[in-house]
């Protein structure tokens, strides 16, 4: 076995799973022995995960797919059945008919009680039985219900949680509708203010502790845990310690019911208004799936969106929260010529116009590593009719060991592969600025980037003769530029991004863009167009279609084959 | 001077036809604008109810007991109902094809009012003659003219972008094609009778020798029931339909482009009974009686004789639309072209033979 | 006032020109609806064409046949079948070639038909003040055989129509 | 089993027209002379009709709908949206306090409505609204006739809905659950 392979051949495929046979409400199939568990390790297949693959959906609170197993709720007991052994020959039971005779989980000594398992942790074994429709097992599950609710303060009409509440949901499928308890219920604290991101109300919760498990498993912070007894228990910080790290939002997102909620959602909108659009956040290279839940173009929240290729089902809470920008008050949103506000065709034209009648090599365009690849495949071409130098802007920051990346661009990759920026991006700026300097470069196009930050000072901006920056939100850049044209944020345009591992990803529009702002693409295609560098498609699809044709590194790939997950390319 | 530029008979001809051209319109506008009221209050009596008994200037009411009359009357209705239309808020739905859409009721109007500029309605008014236009085709013309009314119902509809407003778009160009075959036709055998296509003559004609609807009754109901189709009264007002097709071709004006279909259905109901009255009810004629009048208060009195008529024809429009129930669109269809083309065809070579034979 | 008549016969006859270009090659809107309404404008300035001549009966049949009915019936057909805006077609040169060989043509007997004939030799004196009775005479007199011919064209068009609309009864 | 019904064929003289013709013509004179012979009561102008005297709607009229307050004078809507989203005419539309919003007056409810506006044009007073609440915050009354000079003034905002509203007594839920909460004297209360 040498271990010095560099080109590790092509993995092999995984052993074949031993399946086992067992019945599920009364039909038989074959279910895999073992199955991977939070932490993708095979385990043995639990009843819940058997049901799953029957197409039975069992109800739980505490179980989660990417959480270790804490069997608390009770929420997914099922009645089942095994098959009889003899005792004394050690052989299983046949009835009259040669089948095996099965024991259901009833109590012997109360038959009519159901003793049901909880299904999220009990393995299955060959021959089982499973009854989730059972009589038995929607008493079990209205029982567990009822028991839940008994201290639960039902102010649906008040509780940020309502509309996307399991309590809510399985109250409806499997609860009675009517409760039996008259006695006063336990009240406790409301609006606890557990972290700067945290609102607890422990009236509401139901003690799944899936927000203890994450903190302590996955986020690496044990700051949460249960005090008090009985009826009293509670959810808590250690005294004087908020509950703060850079993933405390997803604990939102992981309770059941509404006891965690996130300040910055609250109270802000009911969930059910939200218009959800699968995106990819931009805050860093890791590209972690999202969805942006929006209303009539205002954008309320990002959630993670599943994806176990690169964020499983979480995000940081920095990511998550940097949205705001987007409907910021002073966007961009006028197309300015000289700073006076002029149309998009005369702007379009004069900068075509001006960059066309550009001597060779006068032009220099610094893009952007936040903005789409088609895009910046577009800039790349414009570059290439114009022979001007290109590059992007690095932006770093400190990587976490979890999902933060220490590239803060969403699509370095991106900008590398269509042949904007070098192996390492900006290493072309210096340069570019020396152009300036010299006298060489007289005209500047960028994208989306503020480059008096970057080594082209504003000194070296007022010595050229055209300056057209892009941009979302104004600064030094826009401020000193002779054409400005609005762009759009993510949210507000369709493309892909290629993230620090590689994959493509494809997002959609979430809103309307701000004012006069177009897609980069859309004023990109027609700069092409008025420069004489030629036709290119009109909408994403056609562009990323187009792109993949023209540059090797996508080859073979296709904007509908993306899917939702994307796809990887070698980097 | 003076004397000199009024006996000029270009200034003569333009003077007086600017004179004809003012009182005639504003004459047919309070016609229009009373219809409406008439038709208010006739269906009120008729349906046991008041109409329109609420609108009057409040100085109006200061009069003793007339004031509370004309105010039950209504008779300050249309001018209420005009300045709310003017008031009205006059919006164009997004996604209507706009240019269309703000001539159609232009297009419904014009042609009911250029209808009335070669009707004769009265014989001689000192020494001129009371029609805008003597044309010598002047029945043609009117056929014409009329013809073009439907592209404004057609262009409303479909400019409306919407799906009521094209059903009656489409019913309506269809409808009025078919009844304007009919009720051509029908003209035909009137004008074989007469020998003219003259409206002034015609009604000379009928001055001397009787009134044409006892000549020619069958064409005369045909031209009546036709003119019902094509004025889009009921029980033919199947482009509107408001139980079926919420407006129809109008469902989305409002304000004064509203008014203006309104206004042209009715102008072009004040000149259909124009119409009939010329061509089968002796215009300015009585019954064996006149000839044209030599003087002013002659002139005048065939004059309130023309109105007179068309008074009562309004009325009987009127009449009907409380008396009838709608057409289904296959039964108005049937009976324009199975009953009324074939009988207008056969009642032209009826006629034809006839007055061959008279001639022979 | 003939210098009034001459105004007028070059205002409706440059009408009708624009409005025939505008009905074929509008480069505004590619619409049918919208060609099929500057066609009726061409036909009613074509029907003051014929005013001015004193042709007041044909003029009155123009408005009323074509504009009235005529074309009725087309933005009849082009609404029922909902006509989206017309693609802007690329020539082919084929097409161009034919096109433009038979418009030549056409051009060409058109103009030897104008040098030959004789300028209003006794056109005023047939149509005068748009006598009906003169039409009517030239129709069912010297020019029958043509007519019937004509109707019984339109005759086997109608019959054609009926065939090929009527449902299949078993 | 369907039953075939066959039309009596019309009669020749049927068939044109004429009878119904003559039919309606009797009808509609028979009413018309009735009413100018004054059989018609309501031709009687004069005073206790509508305009002059307003119509009083029956029990249970449906009218329009607006906010009420509880007996203690506070704000029984806690914007949780659901009669916006129920609103078949999209009329109502509530901003929702936010974050940083002023909490509710009652203690213990948490939260209010920053603004609520119901578009008086587009209600169809179909009582949806009333149904659907949670709170018993909206109600249906009994103003039928809203008129404005412009269609803002037709958009009425949470001021003027409640004062329109009144005042609805009823069981007060929030306030039960603090006093409740209060008597267990195990946890502080917030109480605002």
């Amino acid at each position: 076995m040498s271990n010095a392979a560099p080109n590790a051949p092509a993995p092999t495929a995984p052993p074949p799973v031993e399946k086992i046979r067992i019945k599920v409400d009364g039909r038989e199939i074959e279910v895999p022995k073992t199955m991977p568990d939070w932490q993708g390790r095979p385990q043995p297949t639990t009843m819940l995960q058997a049901c799953h693959l029957a197409g039975n959906e069992v109800p739980h609170y505490c179980y989660h797919e990417k959480l270790p197993v804490a069997g608390n709720c009770r929420m997914c007991l099922v009645e089942f059945g095994t098959p009889m052994m003899d005792p004394a020959t050690r052989k299983p039971v046949l009835e009259a008919d040669g089948s095996p005779r099965i024991a259901r989980s009833v109590l012997p000594y109360e038959p009519q009680t159901p003793r049901g398992a909880i299904a999220c942790a009990t393995p299955i074994s060959p021959g089982m039985e499973l009854y989730p429709s059972s009589p038995a097992t929607r008493q079990m599950r209205e029982a567990v219900l009822e028991s839940l609710l008994v201290n639960h303060p039902l102010d649906c009409p008040i509780c940020d949680q309502a509309g996307e509440c399991k309590l809510q949901e399985y109250s409806v499928e499997h609860g009675s509708g009517t409760s039996r308890f008259v006695e006063a219920k336990v009240h406790k604290p409301k609006a606890v203010d557990l972290g700067p991101r945290i609102v607890l109300d422990d009236e509401r919760c139901i003690l799944c502790t899936r927000c203890v498990r994450f903190t302590k498993d996955i986020a690496g912070d044990d700051a949460l845990g249960i005090v008090n007894r009985g009826s009293y228990n509670t959810i808590a910080t250690f005294p004087g310690r908020p509950f703060d790290n850079n993933y405390t939002l997803n604990t939102v997102d992981l309770c059941p019911v509404g006891a965690l909620t996130s300040k910055d959602f609250r109270f802000k909108m009911r969930v059910w208004f939200l218009k959800e659009t699968r995106s990819v956040c931009t805050s860093c290279a890791t590209g972690c799936n999202i969805t942006i839940g929006s209303r009539e173009d205002t954008i309320h929240r990002y959630e993670p969106r599943g994806n176990d290729a690169v964020n499983g089902p979480w995000m940081c809470d920095q990511g998550r929260l940097n949205y705001r920008w987007i409907g910021r008050s002073d966007r961009l949103r006028d197309v300015l010529a000289n700073g006076a506000k002029t149309t998009w065709k005369a702007a379009v034209d004069a900068v075509a116009a001006r960059l066309a009648a550009a001597p060779s090599g006068s032009v220099a365009i610094v893009a952007s590593a936040r903005q789409t690849t088609e895009e910046l495949h577009l800039i790349k071409k414009l570059a290439d009719r114009l022979g001007a130098p290109t590059d992007s802007v690095p932006r770093e920051g400190e990587a976490d060991r979890l999902l933060v990346n220490a590239d803060r661009n969403p699509n370095t990759n991106g900008a590398r592969l269509t042949g904007i920026s070098f192996t390492e991006a900006g290493i072309r700026l210096p340069g570019i600025a020396d152009g300036i300097r010299a006298g060489t470069i007289r005209s500047l196009v960028v994208f989306g980037e503020d480059v008096t930050q970057h080594g082209i000072g504003a000194d070296l901006l007022a010595r050229l003769e055209l300056l057209v920056a892009s941009d979302i939100l104004p600064n030094a850049t826009t401020a000193a530029a002779h054409y400005v044209l609005p762009g759009c944020a993510h949210a507000e345009k369709r493309g892909t991004f290629v993230n620090a591992k590689g994959r493509v990803q494809r997002f959609l529009k979430a809103v309307e863009p701000k004012g006069d702002a177009r897609p980069e693409a859309e004023f990109l295609r027609e700069l092409l167009a008025g420069t004489g560098a030629g036709e290119v498609p009109a909408t994403a699809e056609g562009l990323f279609n187009a792109m993949a044709r023209e540059v090797p590194a996508f080859a073979g790939l296709e904007w509908a084959a993306l899917g939702d997950a994307g796809v990887n390319v070698p980097v | 001077m003076l004397d000199q530029l009024i006996s000029d008979p270009t200034v003569r001809f333009v003077a007086f036809g600017t004179l004809k051209i003012l009182v005639v319109f504003g004459v047919l506008m309070t016609f229009v604008a009373y219809a409406v009221l008439v038709e208010r209050k006739l269906s009120a009596l008729i349906q046991d109810r008041v109409g329109p008994n609420r609108t009057a200037p409040p100085l109006v009411l200061k009069i003793p007991v007339l004031g509370k009359l004309l105010q039950g009357w209504g008779i300050f209705q249309p001018m209420a109902d005009g300045v709310k239309f003017f008031l009205k808020e006059d919006f164009t739905p997004d996604y209507v094809r706009k240019v269309y859409f703000w001539i159609a009721p232009a297009i419904t109007v014009i042609p009911a009012l250029l209808t009335i500029a070669v009707i004769p309605f009265g014989s001689r008014l000192g020494g001129e003659p009371m029609v805008i236009a003597d044309l010598n085709v002047g029945i043609l013309y009117t056929f014409g003219i009329v013809s073009l009314g439907v592209y404004g119902i057609v262009l409303a509809g479909w400019s409306s972008n919407s799906k009521y407003p094209f059903l009656g778009g489409i019913r309506s160009s269809a409808q009025m094609i078919s009844y304007e075959l009919a009720m051509g036709m029908s003209v035909v055998s009137v004008v074989l009778v007469t020998g003219d296509l003259n409206l002034g003559k015609i009604v000379e004609f009928q001055a001397a020798h009787g009134w044409l609807v006892f000549y020619q009754p069958l064409a005369f109901v045909i031209f009546l029931v036709s003119a019902f189709a094509e004025t889009n009264r009921l029980p033919f007002d199947l482009p509107e339909s408001e139980s079926e097709l919420v407006g129809g071709y109008h469902t989305e004006y409002s304000s004064m482009k509203f008014a203006l279909f309104f206004m042209g259905e009715y102008a072009n109901m004040i000149a259909s009974a124009a119409m009939m009255v010329t061509l089968f009810f002796g215009g300015w004629s009585l019954p064996f009686v006149g000839a044209p009048a030599g003087t002013w208060l002659g002139g005048l009195l065939h004059i309130g004789i023309f109105l007179a008529k068309m008074i009562v024809l309004v009325l009987v429009f009127i009449w009907v639309r409380w008396m009838l129930p709608r057409f289904r669109y296959d039964q108005l269809m049937d009976l324009g072209w199975r009953r009324f083309i074939p009988l207008a065809l056969a009642n032209i070579v009826v006629t034809a033979l006839v007055l061959a034979a008279l001639k022979s | 006032m003939p210098a009034f008549t001459d105004l007028l016969f070059f205002a409706f006859a440059g009408l009708t020109l624009l409005f025939g270009f505008l009905c074929v090659a509008n480069p505004l809107s590619r619409n049918p609806v919208t060609s099929a309404m500057f066609l009726v404008l061409t036909i009613v300035s074509m029907a003051g064409l014929f005013v001015l001549l004193h042709a007041f009966f044909l003029a009155a049949v123009q408005i009323l046949v074509y504009a009235g009915a005529v074309m009725v019936l087309f933005l009849f057909v082009i609404m029922l079948l909902d006509l989206g805006e017309e693609e802007r077609r690329k020539l082919n040169r084929v097409a161009l070639v034919s096109g433009s060989a038979a418009v030549i043509g056409l051009a060409v007997v058109l103009g030897r038909a104008l040098l030959a004939a004789k300028p209003m030799a006794k056109a005023g004196a047939v149509a005068a003040d748009g006598d009906t009775g003169a039409l009517g005479r030239i129709l069912f007199q010297s020019y029958l055989l043509p007519f019937e011919i004509l109707s019984i064209l339109l005759l086997v068009a109608m019959v054609g129509v009926i065939l090929l609309s009527k449902k299949e009864s078993r | 089993m369907t039953k075939v019904v066959d039309r009596k064929p019309l009669t020749f003289y049927e068939r044109t027209y004429l009878p119904t013709l003559l039919e309606g013509l009797k009808v509609t004179a028979r009413h018309f002379m009735r009413s100018v012979k004054g059989g018609n009561a309501a031709l009687q102008l004069g005073d206790g009709y509508y305009p002059e005297v307003p119509w009083q709607v029956a029990e249970g009229y449906r009218g329009a709908p607006y906010l009420v307050r509880d007996q203690d004078g506070n704000t029984k809507c806690v914007s949780c949206q659901l009669c916006e989203f129920v609103c078949p005419p999209k009329a109502i539309r509530i901003t929702p306090p936010g974050a940083d919003g002023v909490p509710a007056d009652r203690p213990n409810a948490e939260k209010m409505p920053r603004e609520f506006e119901i578009n008086m044009l587009r209600c169809i007073f179909c009582g949806l609204c009333q149904e659907v609440c949670p709170e018993e915050a909206i109600f249906l009354q009994k103003h039928y006739s809203l008129t404005g000079l412009t269609r803002e003034e037709m958009i009425y905002d949470k001021e003027r809905l409640l004062q329109l509203g009144g005042v609805h007594a009823g069981i007060q839920k929030w306030k039960h659950k603090l006093e409740e909460a209060r008597e267990q004297d195990t946890f502080p209360v917030k109480t605002d």
